[in-house]
């Protein structure tokens, strides 16, 4: 008996976005969090992390990959994201309704949806690791 | 995942099977595109058999709404499970589009 | 019956760093790790994080505080220890008994014996997040 | 947490009962240094009742090391188990100070 896969490099398009996405509800729901959390917070923020990470992070480009760690205890659910990119700084990512074109923009309202998922997002470009990583965070309720 | 439309004089259905999300708006957004340019005016997407969605997907939809209130449309939305919906009020995006129980619904509405 | 605690903020004072260290060790063996892992490896590793947190990153100033936080699954634990500084460039450091003054100088050998200890060492100030963190991951033997 | 010494002649014994960290290393030192200075030439830390050190304990065993030997003496480490060993085969600082079996080993050793 081996343990589930718990991470997954993936090439950057966003057509393997889905199957790891449910791949990680599977885990989550084996973990024991909600099913409201595996149906919709977890596969929501997921699919804008990897997203991010394909189309901003690596920019589509074909030769750079996406790395996935999902990292499950009995208090804490962690999903990194890991990018070949220069990272960002989320901080200064605050678009939100408040803003005037919020109802009238395609884009944008990742990051925003990420943290209202998730209990805590982090950008970083750690110095000893390879590369940017989105870290999303959640309790279990 | 798949996106079955049916089209019935100026009213156009669109049932979404499956998520909505980065990975096929375009698509989306091009199938119904093509219908108002070829006089969809009053459009529903269907999303009995859909369980969540994503930015892009919400995106798109914002996107699609305003192309088809230019053309003089409206862009209604139908079916949408609890979680659909909880994501429509986070983005409070449910000020833009008026959300309905069935397609019928959506279609009888003036 | 509650999960045992998996998260802790102490002062800036290295006596605080032996009790969380007997705590991690103690989870870490009720996660089935190997006891020469609980003995050896985490404490060591986490005392190092611990005293370089207290000591570098928080300059020992007692209004500053250290967070850590442990991270447990099936396959991988994962220690953070978030000081308060700026943080540091953990590429930087390769002090080794390679230079000449190894056998000689006092002080340099917490990271080289965190990265012997550890399958992989990280250091980032994360956008969306407080503080500077030290990332520790260890894989299940 | 604590540390006894043994003192006979210009012998010292130290029993580490505990950890040697960042946090007892200046004691441990000054403890030592202090015999030093009155005349322990030979000193032995016995480390049967401890379980690991951290990079201060080593770098604390390093500098004394030194000084001892500056002064004419030998530090000598006794009774270490496994984790400890290794620690010092890690950093390579098993080249640096005999390692014995026992303190009585340690002791008697030419
Ligand atoms: N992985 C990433 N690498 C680099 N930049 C990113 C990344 N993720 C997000 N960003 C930046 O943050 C911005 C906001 O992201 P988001 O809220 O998801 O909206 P969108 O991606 O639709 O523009 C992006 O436009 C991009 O500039
Ligand atoms: N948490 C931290 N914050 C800032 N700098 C740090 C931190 N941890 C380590 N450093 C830097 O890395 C150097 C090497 O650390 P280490 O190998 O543990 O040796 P030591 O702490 O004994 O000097 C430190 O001297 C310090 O400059």
């Amino acid at each position: 008996m081996s343990a589930p896969r718990h991470d997954w490099t993936i090439a950057s398009d966003v057509n393997e976005i889905a199957p790891i996405v449910e791949a990680v509800a599977e885990l989550c729901a084996a973990a024991g969090f909600s099913s409201r959390v595996c149906r919709l917070n977890v596969p929501v923020a997921l699919t804008e992390a990897l997203a991010n990470a394909i189309m901003r992070g690596n920019s589509n480009d074909p030769r750079r990959t996406v790395h996935v760690r999902v990292m499950i205890d009995t208090e804490t659910l962690v999903l990194e994201v890991t990018d070949e990119g220069e990272g960002f700084d989320l901080e200064r990512v605050r678009y939100s309704p408040d803003d005037a074109d919020w109802f009238e923009r395609e884009d944008g309202r990742g990051v925003f949806l990420m943290r209202k998922l998730m209990d805590h997002v982090e950008s970083c470009r750690a110095s000893g690791a390879y590369g940017h990583t989105v870290r999303l965070r959640l309790r279990r309720a | 995942m798949s996106f079955t439309l049916t089209r019935d004089d100026d009213r156009l259905v669109v049932d979404v099977d499956g998520q909505l999300i980065v990975s096929n708006r375009q698509e989306f957004k091009q199938l119904v595109l093509d219908e108002v340019e070829h006089g969809a005016r009053l459009v529903v997407i269907d999303f009995a058999k859909s369980a969540y969605i994503d930015s892009s997907g919400l995106g798109a939809l914002v996107s699609l709404g305003k192309r088809i209130r230019d053309a003089g449309g409206a862009l209604r939305l139908a079916a949408l499970n609890d979680d659909l919906r909880t994501l429509f009020e986070l983005t409070r995006l449910d000020a833009l589009f008026p959300l309905y129980a069935t397609r019928d619904d959506a279609l009888a509405a003036r």
